[in-house]
């Protein structure tokens, strides 16, 4: 039986996170993921971007690309194609996936590539220093917005169940028994999937926003969210809350089958 | 690398091994505040400290919630 | 040899088919040195459009038509931006689109026909240029006849292949009266 | 040998496939899109993949992904969208992943005209993405070398883990020629392999030549890829000697096997006087300005470059010194021209016959410079 163990570069590690940041806990939640799947790491790519996450690489023992800012999902179709029977996992960052990658995801997803991403979201661009991001709540305050975030956020997983996406999901790093079945669902599914997890960056997001520390955030971010069925219930002030849960967990052809259907 | 052992019994007669590992662990906190069993607390140095082993149930949380791979539970049947 | 040609007018008319027609019957059905450039707008149909095609008895250095000797005009536009290039040769205009009243070269020999109606009678206005073709090989003598038919029916198939073989007969013809 | 009647564009398509491509992503766009439009019916036939993608820098990553998975693989673009994969392009460069990129040059700054030839992209072809690095840059002057440089390109991505640029132009692009084809598939140079224990495999040790073996995707090899600066293992390094000593080794891979490019062809008398140095469509203006004066009793010969970059500096220095004058022919304001110049280090007078109208020079502009040579 495969181990977590295997999947990880243990001789690169400690990793360069700061402490209390949640994406070495998603990176645990993906080993654990591989091992339950027993998927060899040499039929594995962990794709990434640029910034914190983007490091994620780094630290696995499976093949790893880590490409330019946002385009990780546009690397990863590529490798795909190429080579459909390898899985790809593409990991970015708020910024990554919602900014200068959103036209990216909205077509990946519109053409139901089989590809998954997840999207640990810290709230802002931590590498960077602490600027806000599109998926920042708005009123927050971050290095871009010490009067606090002029703009509103967006629902990343509902942009991406428009635009075509087989399987999403969100949860958080605190709940970590439902994200590793999140992403274990998400890994297998067949065309795209993506899986949005909240985590906490105590350094830059948690300190301008006097959201304590890292067991404080995550405390903090456990009190913010609330199952998916209850959120549906909610209206006006209270959808306040981050939803959490499968928001849609659905069949249709994905890109390679319908390219090949066509050719 | 500096890993403590420390072997426990619990009532239900398994052995428990908690092993921290220091070079690894960066004093987050997060396995003293959510352990359910109040295991852990924090030493002088902030590193956490085993405190109480027999009150662990194997239940893996500290596991889970680490983001530094510095902590594992062993439990043997 | 050294024939430099323009077929001018709207798109639509299929010039860009008739240049590659032409040249490739020069240059692969008699082992002469063809080259054929086309104009390309915006590529949507109407507005100005052009083919030009050299054909040379030598390997062909610059492949860009500098002097027309034959100039097919089938819009006003067409016309008055090539004739004033030409030191001779030949124009073959549309007589129903074309005004010629601003004749350039004193050497330069014109022919008027009714092309675009012909090619509407025919069943659309894309014939015009398979039909001008017939009427160029007729009048010129530089291609076989025989030639452009074979390269006719290679390239284009399907169920438009019959009527522009009757387009391209009726050009030979029209052409050779 | 086959002979067909192409078009530039399609002269590159048929020449992808010979040489092995059966990867193409890109987005359409004037004056390349008869590239996409031919590989999206030549690829599914030959088991290959075309796919159309979002934009221009997701085409060139589409392709960096598909080439690491092992394929050969391609786009095609033009000014704008290749201003888009400035980004990507270092990205190949870095990670030293090989690809091809179809430069159909047109008219500009900006969307310019979309129809109009230029030959104003090479020194953006040369250093458009930022850092430090050297590009390959082939320039076809005719539709039978689109094929045959289309092929070249593919082969010397393969040898030196390199985009590789193949500048055409809108002229040229549309323009259709007799192109001979032979009979049997051109030779192929495949990227070096790894062997041996798998457990041992470091992603970025240069092999032979400075070369790295290349394990692709899902291969017993694991693979690292990065634009980071990396160390042979492939992971983010942030040391100097570490980045030292990949920009150094990025450098002298191309530039101590320059002589492996297509090297310049000259055509003229054996001692001119004068020499004409030209690339891509313009070549055609001076070739034949330059016969046109020979006939006239003028020692005038012509240069054709057929690699821009690394730019073949040896070689217009010894032209240098035996001829009275260098004029360089390129349809831009004078960007060659300047190259030329450090190559020539005063060893005899440059000048330029520059156009920058749209259309594409004549000899006649040229023997109106040469007169005044």
């Amino acid at each position: 039986m495969a181990s977590y163990r295997d999947y990880l570069a243990w001789e690169r590690l400690p990793h360069l996170w700061c402490a209390g940041c949640g994406h070495g806990v998603i990176l645990k939640a993906l080993t654990l993921a591989l091992a339950a799947l027993e998927v060899p790491p040499d039929k594995v790519v962990v794709a990434s971007g640029i910034g914190c996450s983007g490091r994620i690489g780094d630290y696995v023992t499976t093949h790893r690309f880590q490409g330019t800012h946002g385009r990780t999902l546009a690397f990863a179709t590529g490798i795909h194609l190429a080579r459909p029977e390898v899985k790809v996992i593409c990991v970015m960052g708020d910024g990554d996936a919602a900014a200068i990658g959103g036209n990216h995801l909205i077509h990946a997803a519109r053409r139901n590539v089989d590809l998954t991403a997840i999207v640990p979201n810290n709230l802002n661009y931590g590498m960077t220093g602490g600027q806000f991001s599109p998926l920042t709540p708005p009123a927050s305050i971050s290095s871009t917005s010490r009067q606090g975030k002029a703009e509103p956020a967006f629902d990343i997983c509902h942009l991406a169940v428009v635009a075509g996406a087989s399987y999403v999901a969100r949860t958080t790093v605190y709940h970590v028994t439902e994200m590793q079945k999140f992403l274990q669902e998400a890994i297998l599914k067949k065309g795209f999937s993506l899986l949005e997890v909240l985590t906490p960056c105590p350094t830059y997001y948690g300190r301008y926003n006097a959201l304590g520390e890292a067991a404080q955030m995550l405390e903090w971010l456990n009190r913010s969210v609330i199952p998916l069925a209850r959120y549906r219930q909610m209206s006006g002030d209270e959808a306040r809350y981050w939803w959490r849960g499968r928001l849609v967990d659905r069949e249709a052809p994905d890109f390679l089958s319908r390219l090949k259907g066509a050719g | 690398m500096v890993i403590l052992i420390l072997p426990a019994k619990t009532g239900k007669q398994r052995h428990i091994a908690i092993h921290l590992d220091h070079n690894l662990c960066k004093r987050c906190g997060i396995c003293v505040a959510f352990c359910p069993q109040g295991v852990f607390v924090t030493g002088d140095d902030g590193y956490p400290v085993v405190a109480a082993t027999e009150k662990c149930t194997g239940c893996q949380l500290c596991f889970y919630r680490c983001p530094d791979f510095a902590v594992e539970v062993e439990v043997d049947k | 040899m050294y024939w430099q040609v323009v077929l001018s007018g709207n798109g639509g008319h299929g010039l860009g088919l008739a240049g590659e027609l032409l040249a490739r019957a020069a240059g692969l059905q008699r082992g002469l040195y063809a080259v054929q450039t086309q104009s390309y707008g915006a590529r949507a149909r109407g507005g100005c459009s052009q083919s030009t095609v050299i054909i040379s008895s030598q390997e062909i250095l610059y492949p860009f038509v500098e002097q027309p000797d034959l100039l097919l005009a089938l819009s006003q536009r067409g016309y008055e931006r090539n004739y004033p290039l030409m030191r001779g040769g030949l124009v073959v205009y549309d007589q129903e689109a074309v005004r010629v009243g601003t004749r350039g070269g004193q050497a330069v020999e014109y022919k008027g026909y009714n092309l675009l109606r012909a090619a509407r009678e025919i069943g659309d206005e894309i014939f015009v240029s398979v039909l001008s073709l017939g009427i160029i090989t007729a009048l010129t003598g530089k291609i076989g006849p025989e030639d452009m038919e074979e390269i006719l029916r290679e390239r284009i198939s399907g169920p438009r292949q019959e009527q522009n073989l009757a387009a391209y007969h009726q050009g030979l013809a029209t052409g050779k009266v | 040998m086959a002979t067909f009647f192409w078009q530039g564009n399609e002269a590159c398509a048929y020449g992808a496939m010979a040489a092995g491509a059966r990867f193409f992503a890109g987005y359409p766009i004037s004056p390349s899109s008869e590239i996409a439009e031919l590989c999206s019916r030549l690829l599914p036939e030959r088991e290959g993949i075309y796919v159309q993608m979002e934009d221009e820098i997701a085409s060139l990553a589409a392709v960096i992904g598909a080439s690491v998975g092992g394929m050969r693989a391609f786009t095609a673009t033009s000014g704008p969208g290749f201003s888009l994969m400035q980004e990507n392009l270092g990205f190949a460069v870095m990670a030293e992943v090989p690809c091809v990129i179809i430069h159909a040059q047109r008219f500009g700054p900006a969307t310019g005209i979309a129809t109009a030839p230029a030959q104003a992209d090479v020194m953006q072809a040369r250093w458009g993405t930022h850092g430090d690095y050297q590009m390959l840059v082939l320039s076809p002057s005719s539709v039978q070398e689109c094929y045959d440089l289309t092929v070249a390109a593919f082969n010397l991505a393969e040898r030196f883990r390199s985009p590789v640029i193949l500048l055409t132009d809108a002229a040229l692009a549309h323009l259709r020629e007799t192109v001979t084809v032979s009979d049997t598939p051109p030779p192929r140079h495949c990227r070096p392999q790894p062997e041996g224990d798998s457990a041992l495999y470091r992603p970025y040790a240069p092999g032979p030549d400075l070369i790295p073996a290349m394990a692709a995707f899902g291969d017993c090899y694991i693979q690292r890829v990065t634009g980071l600066v990396h160390d042979e293992q492939g992971y983010s390094s942030s040391a100097p000697a570490v980045a030292a000593g990949l920009v150094r080794r990025l450098q002298e891979k191309i530039l101590l096997y320059q002589d492996e490019l297509p090297s310049p062809v000259y055509t003229g008398p054996e001692e001119p006087e004068i020499l004409l140095v030209s690339y891509g469509i313009s070549v055609r203006a001076a070739q034949a300005a330059a016969q046109r004066a020979q006939a006239w009793g003028h020692r005038v010969g012509c240069l054709r470059l057929r690699a821009l970059w690394p730019f073949p500096e040896a070689v217009i220095g010894d032209w240098a010194r035996r001829v009275r004058a260098v004029l360089v022919v390129e349809m831009n304001y004078g960007q060659l021209r300047r190259e030329v110049e450090l190559a020539v280090a005063g060893r005899c007078r440059v000048s330029g016959v520059n156009r920058y109208d749209a259309e594409v020079v004549t000899s006649g502009e040229i023997l109106a410079a040469l007169t005044k040579s």
